[in-house]
C-alpha cells in the first residue's frame, strides 16, 4: 500500500492531518472572533487596526517557512541525508513562504493605504519583503525547470542556501535606506493585552495552517514524483514500441 | 580485461522524451565501433552519455572505469567529444581556438601545432578567424581541437560530414593510429561504406535501444 | 583551478578584444543611458543629487547586457558542453569567467562615472578618492561574481534566462545601495562626507566575499546538467 | 506585400507565444527597471516628477532588447538568407516585423505605465486619458518603426551591430522627449495640463510617419548585401 | 535553349577575401550538377552566388534569364537554396516552419503537407519544437520546406550530410524527379560516390575557379 494515500478517501490526508486541518480551522474562527470583535479599536488607527492580526502573523511565518527551506536544503546537500523528502519539504515550505509572504505583502498594502495614504512607498521594510518575496518565486522557478528530482533537488538547494545568507544582506543594508514602516511595537509592549492576546490566536492559528498546507504540498509533490516517473515508464513503452517494425 | 565503457538498461530523459529507452552496450580498449541507425535513434544522445553530459535515469553506466550513475564528472577529463556543433569560439582565430582547448588539458604548444597541421590548416589558416571559415575548415579545426587532447576515449558525432576526400583519409588515419595505441573510437555516423571500413564493430541504433549487428 | 581561471579570463578577454562588442556596443549603451536620464531629468540640481545612483544603475544594467554576452558566448556553438567535457573545474570556470566580467565591467564604470562628473557637474571631494577606489573594486568584484553565479544557472536550456532578471534584483539590491550610499560620499552628495562612506565599503566587501566564495564552491552544481 | 506584412508578423507573434521570451524576460527586466530607479532615486517627489520620463526610458531600453531578439531570431540558423532567398518583397519584411514589434511594445507600455502609476504614485488626470492614449500609439508606432530599420541595418554583418545604439540614439531622443513630455501633461505633472500635450503627439505622429514610409522604401537596400 | 546558369569569369568578394577568384559555369535545363573540390573551394559561394545573395565584383552572371550584376533580387524567388544552415525557426514546430516557407511562395495546404510526408516527418513529429529534433530531423525538416517551394533551379549544400540511409535515397528520388521535370539541380558534396551517381555532370571548384571534369 502506498503510505502516502490514504486509500479510504483517496486523499493525502491521515488521521493526523485530518485533525491538524480542525484544529486550524477552529484556530482560523477563533482569530475571526477576537479580530473582528473582541479586540478593542486602536487610539490612532482606529478598526484598520484589526489587519495587523494577519498581517503580522503571516509575515512571521514566511520568515519561519524560508529559514525551514534553508534547514531542509542544508539537510539534503549534507551528504550522509540526501533524501528527496528533504528536497519536498523544502520546496513545500518555500510555496506556502511566498503565499504568506503575498498575505503580508496585500495586507500591508491595504493598510498603507488606510493609514499611510498610500499602497507603496519605498520604506525599508517593504523594499525588503519586496525583494525577498521576488527571490523565492525565483526559487520556484529554479525548481520548475525540469530535469530528473535529483538535479532540481541539488540546483534548488544551491539556490536556498544562497538565499538564506542573503536574507540578512539584503535586511541590514536597506535598513538604513528610508524608514517609515512600524518599529518593533510588538516586542516594545505598545499593545493592548487584548490586542497582544488576539495576535497570539492569529499567530497559533497561523502556525497550524502552515504545518497542515506543508505537509500536504510535501505529499503532493511526492505523489508528483512518482506520476513523473509513472509518466516515464508509459513514454518508455512508447519509445520502444516505436523500434518495433 | 575491463572494458572500456559498459552500459546496462540505460536510461535518459530530454523534457519528457526518453532519448535512450534501454541501450547496453560494451566497448573493449582499442576498439573502433560505428553507430549506425534512422534520424533521431538516439546515436547523439548515446555519445553525449557516454561524455558524462546526460543524466542517467535508470540503469547503470560505467565508462573508463568510472561510475556515471555516481559521479559523472569524474570521467570528463579523460574522453574527448565531437559533437554535432563544433564548440568553437566564432570571434577567435584558427590557432587561438586549438590553444585553448588544447590548454584545458595541458597541451604543450609543439602537440597544438601538430594537431593543426594534421588536419590541414596551415599558417594562412591559423590567424584567421573562425566566423569567415568554410565549413568544412571549421570542422577541421574541430578535429585538431580534439587531436591535442589525447583522450582515452574518443566520441565522434558524423566526423565526415563536411570533410573533403583529402581530410576523410587523414581522420580514418587519426582514428586508426589512436586505436592502435591503446585509445578506444566510438564513431556515430550515416556514410555506412566509410564508417564501416573504418570500424571494427558496428552496433545499431533503434528507437533509444542498441542492437549488436555483424559487420 | 588556477590554470582554468586564467585560462578561460585570458579567452573571454582576447575574445572582447577581438570582437570589441563591450567597448562598442555597450559602452555607448551606457553613455546614452546617462545622457538620456540627464534628459529627462532636466535639472540641475536634482541630477547631481541622483548622479552617484544613476550611475550605479547604469552599471548594473550594463553588468545584465554582459553577462547575457558572457554566456551567449559559450553556447553558441556548444563551448559549453566542451568546457564540461574537457573537465574544467567548475570554480575555475567560476572564477575565470566572473574576472573577464569584472575587468570588462570596471572600464564601463571608468567611462560612466566620468560621464557623470560632466554631465552632472559632479565633484570629487579631495578626501572620497581613496573611498571612491574602495567602492568601485569591492562593488565591482560583487556585481561580476553576482553576474556569473546567476548567468551560469540562467544558461543553457531555453526558457531559463528569463530567470537571470529575476533572480539578480533582489540580490544586487545590496550592491546599488552600498555603492551609491559610498559613492555620495565620497562626491560630498547631500552633505555626506568621507568618513560615512567606508562602512559602506565593508559592507560592499562582505557582499563580495559572499558571493565569491558561494559560487565558487557552488558553480558546479548550478551548471551542470 | 501584405501578405508578406501578415506571414512575417504572424510568424514572429507565434514564435513569441511559443518562447515567451518578452513576457518572460523582458518584461522582468523593464519590471526591474523601474522597481531600481524608484530605490535609487530615494525620493517620493523627485519620483513623481520624473515618472514618465522614466516609463519611455524603460521603453527605450527595452525597445533595444526586443529588437535584438527579433532579429537574432532570424540570424540563428540563416533564417535572413533563406527569407531573402524567398524573394519576399523588403517592405513587407519591414512592416511586419514592425508590426510584431510594435505589438510587443504595446503590451509592455501598458506594464511599464502601470507600474508607474502604482511604485510613483502619479495620477492620470481626467481629461489627459485621451492625450495619454495617443501618445501611447504614435510613440509606439514610430519606436517599433525606427527599431525595425535600425535593427535590420545591425544584423547580419558582425561589427554592425556595433553601430546600432550609436546610430539609434540621435533618432530616437525625439520620440523620448514627445512621449514624456505628452506624459507628463497626462499626468499633470509639474502642473501641466492636457492641452499642452497635444502638439507632442503631432511631433510623434509625424515622426512615426517618416520612419514608417522611410523604412518600407529603403528596407530592400538596408538588408541587402 | 538558353541555358539556366551562364557564370563567366564571375569575381565575388567577402571581407578582402575573393571567395571567387574568376569562376565561369555553363548548366543546362534539367541537369544536376555535382560539385565538388576541396575545403575552402568556393562552393558554398558559388551556390549562393547563384541565389542572388553575394554581390558580384567582376565578370557577368545570368540565372534563370535575369542579369544578376543588374538585379539580383528578381531571380529569388524562384530558386531554392539548402545551405550548411537550415535556415528554420528553432522556437517554433516542424508544421509552422514547413508551413511558413511554403507560404511565401503561395503554396497549399496541401502541398506542405505532401512536402512533410515525402520527408518522413510524421504526425508525431509535426508538433515538435524544430529546437528538439535531432540533427537529421532538423535536416529533414529543411528539406520539407524546400520540396514545398517548387523551385525551378535547386541549390543544394550537401543536402545528405546528417540524413540517415532512407532519407538519402528518399533526397535522390526527389532531385531526380524535379530534374526530369524539368527543374534544375546544383549539389555542393564531399560524398562523391552517392552524389557522383546521382549527377548527371561533375564539376571541380579549386582556389575560387570551376573546372569541368568528367563523371
Ligand atoms: C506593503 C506594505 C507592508 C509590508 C510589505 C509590510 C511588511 C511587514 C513585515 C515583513 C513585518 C514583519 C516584520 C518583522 O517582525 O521582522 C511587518 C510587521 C508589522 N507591520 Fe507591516 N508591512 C506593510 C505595511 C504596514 C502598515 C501600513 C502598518 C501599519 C501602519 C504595518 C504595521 C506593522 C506592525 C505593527 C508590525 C509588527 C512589528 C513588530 O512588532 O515587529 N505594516 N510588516
Ligand atoms: N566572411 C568571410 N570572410 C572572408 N573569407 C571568407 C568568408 N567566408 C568564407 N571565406 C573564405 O572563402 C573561401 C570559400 O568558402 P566556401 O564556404 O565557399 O568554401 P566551400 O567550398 O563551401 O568549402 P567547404 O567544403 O568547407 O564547405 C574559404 O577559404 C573561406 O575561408
Ligand atoms: N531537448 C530534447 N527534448 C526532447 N526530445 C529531444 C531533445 N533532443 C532530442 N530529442 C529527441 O531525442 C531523439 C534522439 O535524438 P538524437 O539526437 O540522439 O538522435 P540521433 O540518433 O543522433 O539522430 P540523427 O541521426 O538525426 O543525428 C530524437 O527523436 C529527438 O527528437
Ligand atoms: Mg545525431
Ligand atoms: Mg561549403
Amino acid at each position: 500500500m502506498n503510505p502516502l494515500i490514504n486509500m479510504d478517501t483517496r486523499a493525502t490526508s491521515t488521521r493526523f492531518t485530518s485533525a491538524l486541518g480542525l484544529a486550524t480551522l477552529i484556530g482560523l474562527g477563533w482569530l475571526a472572533v477576537f479580530g473582528l470583535f473582541l479586540s478593542p479599536n486602536d487610539r490612532v488607527q482606529k478598526t484598520g487596526v484589526r489587519i495587523l492580526y494577519i498581517h503580522v502573523p503571516s509575515a512571521w511565518l514566511a520568515y519561519l517557512a524560508f529559514v525551514v527551506t534553508g534547514l531542509a536544503s542544508a539537510g539534503y546537500l549534507w551528504k550522509r541525508t540526501r533524501s528527496l523528502t528533504l528536497d519536498r519539504i523544502a520546496g513545500a515550505s518555500a510555496e506556502v513562504g511566498v503565499l504568506f509572504m503575498g498575505i503580508t505583502l496585500v495586507s500591508g498594502s491595504l493598510w498603507g493605504k488606510i493609514s499611510w495614504g498610500t499602497y507603496w512607498t519605498w520604506d525599508s521594510r517593504l523594499t525588503t519583503t519586496a525583494f525577498l518575496f521576488v527571490t523565492y518565486i525565483g526559487y520556484l522557478a529554479v525548481r520548475d525547470l525540469g530535469g530528473s528530482h535529483e538535479q532540481r533537488a541539488r540546483r534548488s538547494g544551491v539556490l536556498a542556501l544562497l538565499a538564506l545568507v542573503e536574507v540578512p544582506l539584503v535586511h541590514f543594508s536597506v535598513r538604513w535606506w528610508r524608514p517609515l514602516h512600524q518599529q518593533e511595537s510588538v516586542a516594545k509592549g505598545k499593545l493592548s493585552d487584548l490586542m497582544l492576546f488576539t495576535l497570539f490566536v492569529g499567530l497559533v492559528s497561523f502556525t497550524l495552517l502552515y504545518v497542515w498546507l506543508v505537509m500536504h504540498r510535501q505529499r503532493v509533490a511526492a505523489l508528483d514524483d512518482m506520476v513523473d516517473d509513472g509518466g516515464l515508464d508509459r513514454a518508455l513503452a512508447d519509445r520502444r514500441s516505436e523500434g518495433m517494425p | 580485461m575491463e572494458p572500456v565503457v559498459e552500459l546496462v538498461d540505460v536510461v535518459a530523459v530530454l523534457g519528457q522524451f526518453p532519448v535512450l529507452a534501454g541501450a547496453s552496450l560494451r566497448v573493449a580498449r582499442g576498439e573502433i565501433v560505428l553507430l549506425r541507425g534512422p534520424n533521431g535513434a538516439g546515436k547523439t544522445s548515446l555519445l553525449r552519455l557516454c561524455a558524462g553530459l546526460l543524466v542517467i535515469r535508470r540503469g547503470s553506466a560505467n565508462v573508463l572505469g568510472v561510475d556515471l550513475v555516481a559521479d559523472r564528472s569524474a570521467v570528463r577529463s579523460r574522453v574527448g567529444l565531437l559533437g554535432h556543433s563544433n564548440g568553437l569560439y566564432a570571434d577567435l582565430t584558427v590557432a587561438d581556438n586549438v590553444r585553448f582547448w588544447g590548454a584545458t588539458i595541458g597541451a604543450s604548444a609543439d602537440e597544438v601545432l601538430g594537431a593543426m597541421q594534421r588536419m590541414g590548416l596551415d599558417d594562412r589558416l591559423a590567424d584567421v578567424a573562425v566566423s569567415r571559415l568554410s565549413a568544412g575548415q571549421r570542422r577541421r579545426t574541430a578535429l585538431a581541437c580534439l587531436v591535442a587532447r589525447r583522450a582515452e576515449l574518443w566520441l565522434l558525432d558524423e566526423p565526415h560530414a563536411g570533410l573533403d576526400a583529402a581530410g576523410r583519409d587523414e581522420l580514418d588515419a587519426i582514428l586508426r593510429a589512436a586505436a592502435s595505441s591503446g585509445a578506444t573510437v566510438i564513431v556515430a555516423s550515416h556514410e555506412l561504406e566509410r564508417a564501416g571500413s573504418l570500424a571494427t564493430r558496428v552496433v545499431e541504433v533503434v528507437a533509444g535501444q542498441v542492437r549488436e549487428r555483424a559487420l | 583551478m588556477w590554470a582554468i581561471t586564467r585560462l578561460l579570463a585570458g579567452k573571454d578577454l582576447r575574445v572582447e578584444m577581438r570582437s570589441r562588442v563591450i567597448i562598442n556596443q555597450v559602452v555607448p549603451f551606457a553613455a546614452l543611458m546617462m545622457v538620456m536620464f540627464a534628459f529627462a531629468l532636466d535639472s540641475d540640481t536634482v541630477l547631481a543629487r541622483v548622479a552617484p545612483g544613476l550611475v550605479w544603475l547604469a552599471a548594473m544594467f550594463s553588468l545584465l547586457v554582459i553577462v547575457q554576452r558572457s554566456f551567449a558566448l559559450e553556447a553558441a556553438d556548444g563551448a559549453l558542453d566542451a568546457l564540461r567535457v574537457a573537465g574544467a573545474n567548475a570554480g575555475g570556470i567560476f572564477l575565470g569567467k566572473a574576472l573577464a566580467l569584472a575587468a570588462q565591467l570596471a572600464v564601463l564604470e571608468v567611462i560612466l562615472l566620468g560621464a557623470a562628473l560632466v554631465l552632472y557637474n559632479s565633484h570629487i571631494v579631495g578626501s572620497g578618492i581613496a573611498l571612491l577606489v574602495g567602492t568601485y573594486f569591492t562593488a565591482t568584484a560583487g556585481l561580476a561574481f553576482v553576474g556569473t553565479l546567476y548567468g551560469g544557472l540562467a544558461v543553457g536550456a531555453k526558457g531559463r534566462e528569463t530567470l537571470l532578471p529575476l533572480l539578480m534584483l533582489p540580490v544586487v539590491a545590496p550592491v546599488l545601495i552600498g555603492a551609491t550610499r559610498a559613492t555620495e560620499a565620497a562626491l560630498g552628495t547631500n552633505g555626506a562626507t568621507a568618513t560615512d562612506g567606508w562602512p559602506w565599503v565593508g559592507l560592499l566587501t562582505l557582499f563580495a566575499v559572499v558571493f565569491g566564495v558561494g559560487g565558487t564552491l557552488s558553480f558546479g552544481s548550478l551548471i551542470d546538467e
